[in-house]
């Protein structure tokens, strides 16, 4: 068979994680030597158009599927079509309620919300009050972020650390700014944490923050996903961002999609392999769940990370 | 309010009994005008070897685009009266996620047992879901035409309130694992044909033959075209409104259970932003936002050169960007390409 | 016919805020009765109307129908009480057939509620028959003149076989002799019918020549009532207008040799070759029946419409294509006709309708002066004797007439030197138009040219230096104000 | 189409001299009742110790509302001129997007240098942002009004092409790590006050003088109210309307700046959906969708009623589903408590 055709569906193309992702795909090594094609798909943040867009994927006889999905359970179809069609398909960053898919590469969010409010715990020695601006509500994302979360703050002493507020900011800086401002008017001096379940509310809170003229030295904010800005904001000491590896996330799923279609004798050829050697198992690309690691950035791996950026 | 210059009388005298058809082939041309331009471009991706065949043209692709474009089909069919009446209703969207969110629950509740041998898992949800649509919808009309409010914000309120109550059912929840037999409504053929497809022909049938052939579907261009005079008339303004807009509401209710049904779980975000699609195919369609002038065959023209634009493009697999640009571009293309157009503003 | 009057109203009193609209009404129509409802311009004449059909509720006062008390809280019990009325504005809809305009809210349906528009045809087309309107019922109405919409809003108020009330409010002032004879012939044989008929129009011919009653307001309150037998025409002004007036055409202007406008073979898709000259100092009359295109020329020359050849001569430039804007500022008015839809902005107040064409005047690097401005608009309101309580008025408040007085403010306003009227009496009463006529030769006196398209043959012959008539949008015949009289313009025109 | 029945004209007469005071009284009313609302209810949660202090009222809250509500008055500012003459702008919040990430790879270029005194960081940017402001809102107007089409659909389509655009100029990146003196057009204070609303207020102060005081602003109502009779008044209806929307576009775009300077990235999603909020402010603030009739303080306080609404509901902590559910009556509400209203449809 000469050229590969892999489809892969976006939820959405707006968020900067998003385009990290896409760059990633286009940067894998087999799609850079021009052996692997990739069509980008934007899902234009409604499920439905992801299955209508996976229906086309499948229609233009592409050879695996890999979805970003926009929802838990709205776009299982994708993988009930893909598995009719006889094409592997695999799930990335965020997940889908089913266990057939071929295999799902993503970061659990779980884990990443647990690993930023723990970071904030014990910055604030576990006393305090914090804030949490949550992702879109009923969204996986918020769900399970949300949980990490809570279980971090449930390990401080029964009490001693007390959620002011929680409201979702929809993902968005504008809006994670305005409502830390609006916190901010109500809680002066009280708010000793900062719970970004992703960057760029937790980015909005800092510029909240500097806008009443206060600093954020005050504060430990904490977000997740590792965006630009954020790695600069950790760079000069205003955050901490939880890095959730794109690249990882979509090469890995590259590959794998490519060891179902190729076969045995494919060898993975993304280095995320070698860069999680300890964490992560290539198994022969068989494994139905692969955990891409998460990365607490800090002032020792920032400077790396904001390379691999350039 | 007619603001067309005097220089288009000219244009109008002519084509008065013509209209219709004119009007029917402006927008059909620029619907054919699409459909040709992506199916060469199909030829020439196999042409170079991207595609191995023209998929666009299939019969599966097409019955495809037809239930891809069902939901928002329906929802432009009620907004179609809606913008005739000289409204706009901002809140199909949002009613469409909470007569599916809720609804849904009653799904997954009935499974299976039998209501006077229909089986329930359809009867039910479609009931309870159609009486949401209708509150909804009553309640911007009588609101509106009450207070002489602008349908713009109060439906825009209803939007925001109809969102709210979605998350509050479920806190926020989406409702899932949804009865096989519910879910046919949305996945199953009927006749060959996609059950959502079959619904939204019967329904655009049924509406096409209220709106051009009983009373009511002449009051409803009275109202929008002057309702001074239409009051004048004796027609009972007010009533004729109402009835609009609660079609309106029930047309976003039943999209919300097919699109429910389709993707096998209620999403409180389900719908969002779907009402400017509606508006747009409705608009596409030649139907005037002045009121008073429009036709439910331009309307279907629009949902399909929607529906179309969006399959194609993403056949063709261009980049997204380029997508919306195109789309942009396109849309206002199909709307130039109408020659009735000229009239109406 | 049963003895009680079929309406009689008692000390109606209706007001808009501080503006007293009727401060006390008596009326009463019996059956067989043509009853003219004569008034001067804001007398309450509509106001009164919209009460009895239920548009407007009264303020104090009783109104009975058929002997019984009734105030109708909206058209459609008016209607169902057998009440029909022909407003003053056009009020149809544009995107439904003549036939469905006719019959709206009373279509021939089965039970079902579906539409038998056969039928639906076929008795619009029959009642266009009945009354001699040729007008293709299945027309789309805003494709349509406005004077067969007027026709067709006619048939309309006719068309209720059960009313036995019908209030025309002046239905023949769009509209030309022809279908006025038509019109009365209708109006007659439902008088003979036993039905009784209100008849609002400010053409005293017509009414001493068709009505058998009449009844006077002024200024909202009742005047008097009577036998159009018991009175003459100078005393039934003098209750109109509360003075005495000669009615004579005052005209006191003298045309000079020196042509200003000179219109070359202009030609379009609704006339063809049209020339004429208007000289300074000229009143220059233009007659013909509706369609005829006379509109359509003045649309031309004003650049409303575009030409397709010929040429404008104006001031001695050679205009081949021109913007209404290029017309003002060369020096034309042009008064429409139909002031609702391409005269006035019903939504902005009288003040702004009155300035809005000659705001460069009063305003330094496009700021208004306010000062200035409204100095303008006031002398206007007096000049034409505008009935508003103030110029914020919303202009869409004020009665036919005086709309038609703020349009003639506006152009006065700009000075021009060339005045276009189409139809500018319309609607207007008769101590208003006497105003008009003398405004009009007093312009023609300082040297400026006026065109006006008229349907009222006295005013042309009475007004026009010359006449020029046009004929399915030919120029058929030119004639001096000596040559001209009813009859043969009549027959040139037909 | 002048559509309010006969029985309101009689609401007309009484207010037409004191209209313009009357009409801002009532959706001062509205506003103030709103902003008592929560005050009370602040001072309910101080009784059972939520709060320590009433937090809306003070000063700091006062001024933050109006640094958040500054980017969509500005946006409304222009969406007033443009829903007067009877159009609306669907794409103001893609152009303040597109302007926002174009202007801002100019900042960044440019950081420090200056141009003939004005230090360039913001000079040059909002040139920049400007012209691509101007253009878009050019290209919208000039086709509306050159083809007679509706403003609907043809902003409906810029909205999906300056998007596109948007992502494609930084492939769908943000640009971020702006210049300092460039952020100070966001986050810096002018005699004590917000920058941003600074802006706000010289803008608005300039336009109420054109809409109000000049030739143009006239001519804006005449074409809203009756676009034939306005072109026979001697207007140039064309040059009009392309103004209009050209200011519209200008206005989104210095939005789209101050959005930028204050969140210091510039982001292909900003201004995502802002349209509405920017139309239900004029709205509610009384202008006319039919055109013809409006007043920029009735905007004013429209986007203050919206801008108070959301910052009371942050700083009581009511739940997000409820919040939707009240800010939806509430705008309703606010519409109904104006008694000018009963005049425009
Ligand atoms: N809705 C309204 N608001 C304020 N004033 C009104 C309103 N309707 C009518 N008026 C005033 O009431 C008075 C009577 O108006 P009306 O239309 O009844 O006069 P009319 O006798 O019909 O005059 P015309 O012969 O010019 O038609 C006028 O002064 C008019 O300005
Ligand atoms: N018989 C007709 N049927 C339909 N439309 C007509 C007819 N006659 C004229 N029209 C249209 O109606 C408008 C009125 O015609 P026009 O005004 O030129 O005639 P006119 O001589 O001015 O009559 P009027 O004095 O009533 O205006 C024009 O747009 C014309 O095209
Ligand atoms: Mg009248
Ligand atoms: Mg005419």
């Amino acid at each position: 068979k000469d050229d590969i055709k892999i489809a892969v569906l976006m939820y959405g193309m707006k968020a900067e994680f998003v385009q990290l992702m896409q760059q990633a795909a286009y940067d894998h090594p087999l799609v850079k030597s021009g052996e692997v094609k990739i069509t980008m798909y934007d899902g234009r943040y409604d499920a439905l158009v992801q299955n209508n867009q996976a229906e086309t994927a499948i229609r233009t006889n592409h050879d695996a599927i890999i979805i970003n999905p926009m929802d838990f359970d709205a776009n299982i179809d994708v993988v009930d079509m893909a598995n009719d069609a006889g094409i592997p398909v695999i799930v990335t960053n965020a997940r889908l309620n089913t266990d057939q898919m071929t295999a799902e590469v993503v970061s659990d969010d779980v884990e990443g919300g647990y690993l930023e409010a723990k970071f904030i715990m014990e910055q604030i020695g576990c006393k305090g009050n914090v804030v949490i601006l949550e992702g879109p509500k009923g969204g996986s994302g918020e769900i399970q972020r949300g949980q990490g979360n809570e279980k971090a703050i449930a390990e401080c002493p029964e009490g001693a650390v007390k959620v002011l507020e929680r409201k979702t900011a929809n993902w968005s800086r504008a809006e994670g700014m305005t409502l830390m401002e609006n916190w901010l008017m109500k809680h002066q001096g009280k708010i000793s944490g900062v719970i970004g379940q992703n960057d760029e509310m937790a980015l909005g809170a800092i510029e909240a923050i500097e806008g009443t003229g206060d600093s954020v030295d005050n504060y430990v904010i904490a977000g997740i996903d590792g965006v630009t800005d954020a790695l600069h904001a950790v760079k000069s000491d205003k955050m901490t961002s939880i890095l959730q590896d794109a690249n990882g996330q979509m090469q890995g799923s590259i590959d794998v999609a490519l060891r179902h279609i190729i076969g045995e004798q494919y060898k993975p050829t993304s280095k995320v392999w070698q860069q999680y050697a300890d964490q992560l198992n290539w198994n022969n690309g068989l494994s139905k769940r692969y955990d891409i690691p998460w990365t607490v950035v800090n002032q020792q791996n920032v400077d790396k990370l904001l390379e691999v950026r350039k | 309010m007619n603001t067309s210059v005097a220089t288009d009388k000219s244009l109008r005298l002519p084509i008065t009994r013509l209209k219709p058809i004119l009007h029917k082939y402006g927008i059909v041309l620029a619907f054919l005008f699409i459909c040709a331009t992506i199916a060469v471009l199909g030829e020439i991706c196999i042409h170079n070897g991207m595609w191995d065949s023209n998929y666009f043209l299939t019969q599966g692709n097409l019955l495809s685009v037809l239930r891809q474009v069902s939901i928002n089909g329906i929802l432009a069919v009620g907004m179609t009266f809606v913008i005739i009446v000289a409204g706009v209703d901002l809140s199909v969207g949002s009613v469409l996620a909470l007569a599916g969110i809720v609804s849904a629950r009653f799904v997954t509740n009935s499974s299976n047992m039998l209501i006077g041998g229909f089986d329930s898992p359809i009867l039910l949800p479609l009931m309870v879901a159609i009486c949401i649509g209708a509150i909804c919808g009553f309640l911007n009309g009588y609101i509106i035409s009450k207070f002489r409010l602008q349908a713009f914000i109060v439906t825009m309120g209803m939007l925001s309130v109809a969102r709210g109550m979605t998350m509050l059912t479920t806190d926020g929840n989406p409702v899932s694992s949804l009865d096989r037999g519910f879910r046919a409504l949305g996945n199953s053929y009927t006749f060959g044909i996609p059950t959502p497809v079959v619904i939204f022909a019967v329904i655009f049938v049924a509406a096409w033959f209220l709106l051009n052939k009983t009373v009511f579907g002449r009051y409803v261009f009275a109202v929008g075209g002057n309702e001074k005079s239409a009051q004048t008339s004796g027609i009972d303004v007010h009533k004729v409104k109402v009835a609009v807009y609660t079609l309106c509401g029930v047309m976003a209710a039943i999209a919300g259970l097919i699109l429910t049904a389709r993707t096998g779980s209620a999403q409180t975000s389900a719908g969002f932003g779907y009402e400017l699609d509606a508006i747009a195919a409705v608009v596409i369609g030649g139907t005037s936002m002045a009121g008073g002038l429009g036709t439910l065959t331009g309307t279907l023209f629009g949902v399909l050169i929607i529906g179309v634009m969006n399959n194609g493009l993403d056949l063709l697999g261009v980049q997204s960007y380029y997508q919306q640009i195109i789309k942009g571009l396109l849309i206002v293309a199909a709307v130039m390409l109408d020659p009735s157009r000229k009239q109406s503003r | 016919m049963n003895k009680a009057p079929l309406l009689s109203v008692n000390s109606v009193k209706k007001s808009f805020g501080e503006v007293k609209a009727l401060k006390h009404i008596n009326f009463t129509l019996n059956a067989g009765e043509i009853h003219a409802l004569c008034g001067g311009n804001g007398a309450g004449k509509s106001t009164f109307l919209s009460i009895v059909m239920g548009f407007l509720q009264p303020d104090e006062g009783s109104i009975m129908v058929n002997g019984k008390p009734r105030v109708f809280a909206n058209a459609k019990e008016a209607i169902e009480a057998g009440i029909t009325i022909v407003q003053q504005e056009l009020s149809m809809i544009p995107n439904l057939t003549v036939a469905e305009n006719i019959y709206l809210g009373q279509e021939p349906r089965n039970r079902f509620g579906i539409v038998d528009f056969k039928t639906l045809n076929q008795r619009a087309q029959a009642l266009m028959d009945e009354l001699e309107f040729d007008i293709p019922v299945n027309a789309m109405l805003h494709t349509l003149c406005v004077a067969h919409q007027q026709l067709v809003e006619i048939a309309k108020a006719l068309s209720h076989s059960n009313a036995n009330i019908v209030f025309l409010d002046e239905p023949t002032s769009a509209i030309g002799e022809e279908d006025s004879k038509k019109l009365f012939k209708a109006i007659k044989s439902l008088a003979a019918k036993g039905k009784g008929i209100v008849y609002v129009s400010h053409r005293l011919s017509e009414i001493f020549e068709h009505c058998t009653n009449y009844t006077v307001f002024r200024d909202g309150t009742y005047i008097s009532e009577g036998l159009i037998g018991d009175v003459t025409r100078e005393q039934l002004i003098e209750q109109i207008i509360g003075g005495q007036i000669n009615e004579e055409f005052s005209k006191f202007n003298q045309p000079s040799e020196q042509v200003l406008l000179e219109v070359k073979n202009l030609t379009s898709k609704k006339f063809n070759d049209i020339s004429f000259k208007v000289r300074n100092g000229e009143i220059l009359g233009i007659y013909g029946l509706v369609g005829s295109g006379r509109s359509e020329v003045l649309n031309a020359i004003f650049g409303v419409d575009e030409f397709e050849s010929g040429s404008i001569c104006f001031n001695d430039k050679e205009f081949t294509k021109l913007q209404p804007r290029q017309a003002i500022k060369s020096g034309m008015a042009y008064v429409t006709e139909d002031r609702k839809s391409s005269g006035l902005v019903l939504t902005s107040s009288v003040g702004e309708n009155i300035s809005i064409s000659s705001l460069e005047q009063c305003s330094s690097s496009f700021v208004v002066n306010e000062k200035q401005e409204s100095n303008r608009i006031e002398s206007m309101i007096e000049l034409f004797k505008i009935k508003t309580p103030n110029k914020e008025q919303i202009v869409g408040n004020l009665s036919g007439g005086n709309q038609q007085k703020v349009v003639l403010g506006r152009w006065s306003l700009t000075n021009p030197q060339l005045l276009m009227l189409d139809e500018p009496t319309r609607g207007i009463d008769v101590g208003a138009k006497k105003e008009i006529y003398k405004y009009m030769s007093e312009q023609a006196l300082q040297g400026k040219g006026i065109i006006m398209v008229s349907s009222e043959l006295p005013e042309i012959i009475g007004m026009s230096d010359r006449i020029i008539v046009f004929k399915n949008g030919e120029l058929v015949s030119e004639l001096s104000q000596a040559e001209a009289s009813q009859q043969l313009l009549l027959s040139i025109a037909s």
